[in-house]
């Protein structure tokens, strides 16, 4: 156990933990099914990190080490509940059914969005920190105030909690008893910035002091994150008003393929948290616990890497995009600024006007 | 067309009842806005017939006003912010310059940012300091909103409604030193479309344009101006970002002369903007320079001293004799 | 009592209440100092309104019945201290020695500010909510970086709580433990909104949660404040970083003299503060518990008179400054548009160009 | 004149280093600034050698960094923040432009609110969205500010000095695409006023200003234009606000034509003054209105089209073009 006050139901060797309050409700199949996303989602990871070693990607935000905070709260979800994330929830992404190749847009540097979020129910990558916690909280009072049972959910780090925004969220949540769950994942470091930076005290504590209850899950442990996370989304669709959920977690990889930790942490941490590896606890389960047998996780790993292919051959195959397209959107009504800016790149010759 | 006498205030109040009748997802949002009807009482009586679910009371946090009304507008509503002064628009600029400005491009229109922040702005009120800012400058330079501006309570009715029906988000000065003053309202029609600068009187040796407030301190300089033989004509801006610029240019054509009028400072500004825009429209029209009238480079002054801070009659007639003796 | 959470060492009536953590530690005389100014305060208050009311201010925030809170805590201060006031703190501009009449500038319209923050360790009243609060973390960073002793204090309302910039001050100051005291006065009210829409848990809570202690005291009990003041600063002072004060208190007049409190609150309300009145309660104690004859209240209040009447004449003195000051000190350094402004308002007769 | 050749991320760094050392009161704040040396590595090994206390790591929200910032400078202190990106600045703007550009008037000279924010501004670098903004234009709107930009390492060893040792505060833009390439570097002596216009390359035909790293483009822009015949005078404004408005002056009487290149949007842009100040000040000197080659009035694009968005060298020659071709 890492912490007394860290809710558990795996421990990182594979074995069940019984906990007074949460136990798993989840059968084989679903926890295979878990089990499947985690490793596709971490080949998307992979993929897309060597993509952008080979100059395909302008960056990516690897999401590697936290698999079982994402899947577990992704398919935790309601398909009606919507979602808002930051920037590096692509396994929650995965969940609501957003493509990869849509997901690799914004870091092919071809889209500054990358999918429909109304039709996914998620959010588009907030990069500005903490900016999506109060968009969460505004569409959860929207949802109050059309009397439907839905949840919102927001994703946000340990380095975004210091933000006013995430804070005011928090007020706002808790005065108008927002059909929200607030889902911080605590990776232990905002690029080079300890999480302890943040909080002296662990930071789901935070929720108490705005008046409403806070819990700190073990994020690594795809199962309590899993119970932990559909407890609170229940709770918010019948009126029960916002949580904040701290998944304890640990970012493997650098921040994004710019970084480099090795300025900042040295390499016994990171070898800690490999013995508490996420999908490495599950397959260890799924063995002991439920006798799966190889062929099962051949097919995974199969799985994932047709997924993988098709994603790099999806990702080749986006072009530069004309560059008259940045005119689309920018406003929904006619604005004579949009269409000077159209008419000059056409007579400059930088397009040919398609749009 | 029957007409109706009220103030800026009361217009405004009743082009936001108007737009709640009509259309269920207009919520109001804001500071006081409930109980006590908002500072400004423009939203008296509103909370009281269309419930708190609709005239939410936000707690005190602006950036928090902005932020989840976008989360709203994601769920299709369409909410009316009041910030309660010029001054505490800042806290919530990141949202307004990162989110309500960039969401509809980022979702390549799959979110409609169908929100309206109202700014009580410009001075004139005898107010301590924060509470008589021009920020207009800010949200026009940032692609992706628009601002307008209205100085009577005519276009104060209409043009609410028209911001509350509009897609796009806007920024939507109120001139609050003009709250008070009544005019004739139209009830059945709207004068002029949202975006569309007027000339609000004719003139043929210079072309004066303002916004907001200064629209009214114009028209005095103009009756001024007239028993001195010089014949202003007078264009309200209305829309800021974009500028109809079609009425500016036909208007420079006829005076080759050019004075602008803002209570903001000069540099960067909305003023700049229309200078350099008509200048390089008209150039040879211009048989002067365009000069601003602007507030000065400081910080707001105490208010005891803000009429020698904020363009006055005086000063827009100094400008006007400048550019009409240019050329001498 | 009305809370039991609530540090009380005076009940309404005036008869001392023992508290387990803390003890009056004033002597006769300093409590009648502590009546004398609240006496002081509330004087210059009602002086304000009126002057107000009469059309020689512009504005005014009355203090009435915040007038413990604010000596209480500005008594408790020692001479090197320094605090960032909002602008309602009026009783503690008058502990740290700042003329009556300089408070009064602001509210006159000749000043944006009134006073020499440095020579009075008090800052200039802040109106945009909250921004002041991270001013005190920083300049308390400072005073850690002088490896002084030396406590800040920074004054908000239970309205401005909600506002981000506060709750960074919270982050920062349990980051970096600076000896700052936060001293939130819960006066039930911000202008129309009730205290209960920023937090729907006791405000002192929301410390605990950042990690670092809250406590809540009764703001009408000034024996209680200035103990619990002395204490935190104290704390502060020797390295044992923050705390937030919640001052459990009333605002009984208006927000400003332009409010209409009848819009929004009952009269029944300000009739049980009534009952609570701080004044009242110290000459209660002094009347009672120490004997204290009427010429000594009759002395506080001819002091309190003659202040009123030098305050009236001072304000009434204070005429339109010349508008070319508006200039002065907008930039430290020579600016072009600065001269050019100048150069115009001479130009036009507006000024003879005195400075 | 002894130099050296570094980069101008290393002449930041070199300059930041030598102000430390010269006055004990100068701190870093900032987000990842200590170990990591900052996303650009500015700070590098400063954090090493003046220690924690005076290289602050700074827990994630730009209001606080600000903020804190200026209560630093109340208590004596001269704290350089850095911002990561010109996206990050807004949550900072309400600080800035409430508290930042109004103390020491609010305090008539009490307060020295001597702090730098340090900008990586303008795109080029291939980012994702919100890393690539030119936000200088709502700085220089704003009274009490000053705004700075250098574009050479140069400059940006002596500016970064002059700015921190200035009373005033100073945005401090830096273009993140020019912090990789090299140039000379003079040791000892400053080469301008830290609010000097500089003229980069003289020319009879037409005066070009730009700032940052629009500069190294409109040179380029030059040296094509030189082959076709055409003679391009490069001002670099430097000081963003207050302009140097005389070296432009005089460039302007020589060439009687005016570009002015900006990445910004060109609504109420810098771009706006320059050309509605030198047009008031040089009205029968110009013999074409000036015009603005600036971003588009869009979002800032994914950066794969960045190019096309940016004035390019292609696009200040074609203004160069139009306002030769003007009278014609
Ligand atoms: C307002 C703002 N400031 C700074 C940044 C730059 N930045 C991007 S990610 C990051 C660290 C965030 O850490 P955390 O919230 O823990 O999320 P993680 O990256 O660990 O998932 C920073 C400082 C930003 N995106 N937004
Ligand atoms: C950022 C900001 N938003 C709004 C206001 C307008 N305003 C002035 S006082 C006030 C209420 C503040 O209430 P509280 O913090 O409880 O302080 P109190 O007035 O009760 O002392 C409001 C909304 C402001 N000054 N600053
Ligand atoms: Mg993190
Ligand atoms: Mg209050």
């Amino acid at each position: 156990m890492i912490d007394e006050e860290l809710v558990q139901l795996l421990s990182p060797e594979g074995e069940r933990v019984s906990h007074p309050q949460y136990q798993s409700s989840l059968n084989d199949e679903e926890i295979f099914g878990l089990y499947r996303d985690m490793v596709i989602v971490r080949r998307l990871c992979n993929e897309s990190t060597s993509l952008q070693r080979q100059g395909q990607l302008a960056l990516w935000a690897p999401v590697q080490g936290q698999e079982a905070a994402q899947i577990g709260a992704g398919r935790a979800l309601a398909p009606m509940d919507f979602t808002f994330p930051s920037y590096r929830e692509h396994g929650v992404a995965w969940c609501r059914g957003v493509p990869p190749e849509d997901m690799l847009r914004v870091f092919r540097a071809v889209s500054n969005g990358g999918w429909d979020p109304q039709r996914y129910r998620h959010a588009l990558p907030t990069i500005v920190l903490g900016n999506q916690a109060l968009h969460a909280v505004g569409y959860a009072m929207g949802v109050q105030r059309d009397g439907s049972e839905e949840a919102v959910m927001t994703f946000f780090g340990d380095g975004a909690s210091s933000q006013g925004d995430v804070l005011e969220s928090f007020v706002w949540a808790a005065s108008f008893n927002a059909p929200v769950v607030f889902f911080c994942q605590n990776n232990q470091w905002g690029i080079s910035t300890p999480s302890t930076l943040q909080s002296r005290v662990p930071l789901y504590r935070r929720a108490q002091g705005f008046g409403f209850p806070g819990i700190r899950v073990d994020g690594n442990d795809v199962l309590a994150v899993y119970e932990v996370t559909k407890r609170a989304l229940e709770n918010a669709r019948v009126g029960g008003g916002p949580t904040l959920i701290e998944a304890f977690t640990y970012r493997m990889g650098a921040h994004t393929t710019s970084d480099d930790p090795t300025r900042y942490r040295v390499d016994a941490e990171v070898e800690v948290w490999k013995h508490r590896d996420p999908v490495e606890r599950v397959k260890a389960l799924l063995v002991r616990g439920h006798n799966l047998k190889a062929a099962a996780f051949d097919q995974v790993a199969a799985e994932a890497d047709a997924m993988a292919l098709k994603l790099r051959d999806d990702v080749l195959a986006m072009g530069r995009p004309d560059p008259i397209t940045m005119f689309d959107n920018a406003y929904a009504g006619a604005h004579p600024l949009i269409e000077e800016g159209r008419r000059e790149m056409i007579e400059l010759g930088i397009s040919g006007g398609a749009r | 067309m029957a007409t109706t006498s009220m103030t800026m205030a009361k217009a405004l109040n009743e082009g936001l009842r108007r737009a709640m009748e009509k259309d269920k997802k207009v919520l109001l949002m804001g500071e006081d806005i409930g109980k006590l009807g908002g500072v400004f009482r423009i939203t008296d009586g509103l909370q009281k017939d269309f419930g708190e679910d609709r005239v939410i009371d936000a707690p005190l946090a602006e950036s928090a006003i902005v932020g989840t009304a976008v989360g709203l507008a994601i769920r299709g509503y369409r909410t009316v912010c009041e910030i309660q002064f010029d001054g505490f628009v800042y806290p919530a600029f990141d949202q307004i310059v990162s989110q309500v400005a960039k969401l509809r491009k980022r979702s390549e229109g799959a979110y409609t940012m169908g929100l309206v922040i109202r700014l009580p702005f410009q001075g004139g009120i005898g107010a301590i300091e924060h509470h008589s800012e021009s920020p207009e400058a800010y949200f026009a330079h940032t692609a992706g909103l628009r601002v307008v501006s209205c100085s009577t309570p005519n276009d104060a009715y209409w043009m609410i409604q028209q911001s509350i029906e509009h897609d796009d988000p806007i920024i939507f000065c109120e001139p609050k030193s003009r709250y008070w003053e009544k005019g004739e309202v139209d009830l059945d029609n709207a004068p002029h479309g949202l975006f569309d600068a007027v000339v609000r009187r004719e003139g043929n040796d210079v072309t004066v344009i303002g916004y907001g407030s200064s629209v009214k301190t114009i028209l005095r300089a103009a009756a001024t101006a007239a028993t001195e033989g010089v014949s202003m004509e007078v264009i309200d801006a209305r829309s800021v970002a974009p500028l109809d610029i079609a009425p500016m240019i036909k208007s420079l054509e006829k005076t080759g002369h050019l004075v602008v009028v803002q209570e903001a400072p000069h540099t960067a500004s909305v003023g700049s903007e229309i200078v350099a825009e008509l200048t390089e429209r008209c150039f040879y029209s211009l048989r002067a320079p365009g000069i601003r009238v602007s507030g000065y480079h400081v910080p707001y002054p105490p208010s005891r001293i803000e009429d020698d801070y904020r363009p006055s009659v005086d000063r827009i007639l100094d400008a006007v004799d400048r550019v009409m003796g240019f050329e001498s």
